[in-house]
């Protein structure tokens, strides 16, 4: 299992690459992977996003991503995680946040994977603040990943 | 003696000031921290606490040497 | 939207690097990517399993695959799927196949990747001949995505 | 004019056969296809049949050059 907090840019398929090529001892055990990146959009809300600032509680953040993938490894019969959030200021088009979950079966996968994305959004310490064409404001509202 | 009070994002702004120490010799409850740091504020109803960065209910005492946070709800992850 | 039955061996991080480097149309437009990955395991029902053959009905399965992605994109908001399967012989900790799916919102990233995903399962023209330690046999049992 | 009938994984295997053509000048329905060819065989109860690569039920017509298909439930994906 592995959290990163980071500032750089985040490639997902390079992270993917070289985390799977390290798990070894897993090799021919998992059957299933899910994976969910998400992405900064340029629109929010009816309005042009330029930039975002990604503010979190350093040290909490951490604590708090290992909680919940503790609770989900409780939960699911998952092998490995991997979990990467950037922080600072972002740029439309670039990833925010990648969660990886290995299972032996694919309903645990997914249900892993999802799990942890919305117990994310409502307790991991991270504040996005949007930059819009004037001015700027703090995102408030939280959308449910149960809607279409 | 201390307590190492932290505030993040929007109500950081809000306050000016995002951490700060308040003296004590006795442990408090949150909201006297709140109350003696910013007499002249009301905390937003959705204030969230977190003491030694772990979530806790706004009941909860602080004890000497604790850090103590209070944030908005959090909004990471993708929309 | 495309779908790919190959032989060759599947990288499925390059494979997205790939294709989303390429989908320049939907910059800064989606907010979520779900993707899956299937993987050879090198056991199933309690056997080794030293290596795999998957037959499929070449014609009918690409069929098959774009009538269950177009069903898909009227029951979710996505914007775009990949899908890459692989056919012929394969070896344990090979990925056998993967599912990427763009939205604007998570919630349809998830659902449409797991929907693609149990579709194909229980339509696709694919069929799995496991070579085991001594002899070889048919997969019969198609595990249920929603069991733990 | 014919019909090609094609067999897929298991199924091909037991019948030992993967492709061949029935020589018919009329429609026929699935099952007469199958009896014509393989009449000393029982088609398995899980057999899955499609005509020119869209699944069909058993009771449906194939008409002259018709790719019909038989198999066995699919296995495809991860376990």
């Amino acid at each position: 299992m592995k959290i990163k907090i980071i500032e750089a840019e985040l490639n997902p398929w390079q992270e993917m690459e070289h985390y799977q090529a390290n798990m070894t001892t897993l090799s021919g055990k998992f059957g299933a992977t899910n994976i969910f990146v998400g992405t900064m959009r340029d629109f929010n809300e009816g309005d042009v996003v330029t930039s975002m600032t990604l503010e979190h509680y350093s040290g909490m953040t951490e604590k708090q991503l290992a909680k919940i993938i503790e609770k989900t490894e409780q939960q699911y019969a998952i092998l490995d995680v991997l979990l990467i959030h950037r922080v600072g200021l972002l740029l439309p088009n670039q990833p925010i946040v990648l969660i990886a979950v290995w299972a032996v079966h694919r309903g645990d996968a997914f249900d892993a994977c999802r799990n942890i994305m919305e117990a994310l959004k409502s307790s991991a310490p991270f504040w996005k603040k949007e930059n819009l064409i004037e001015g700027s404001r703090w995102v408030t509202k939280n959308t449910q990943g149960y809607q279409t | 003696m201390s307590i190492t009070v932290r505030y993040f994002a929007s109500l950081s702004e809000v306050l000016n000031k995002s951490e700060e120490k308040l003296e004590t010799t006795t442990a408090l409850d949150i909201k006297e921290v709140w109350n003696q740091l910013n007499p002249d504020k009301i905390m937003p109803n959705n204030t969230l606490v977190a003491i030694n960065m772990a979530y806790v209910e706004m009941g909860q005492t602080v004890q000497i040497d604790d850090e103590l946070a209070f944030f908005p709800p959090v909004t990471g992850g993708a929309l």
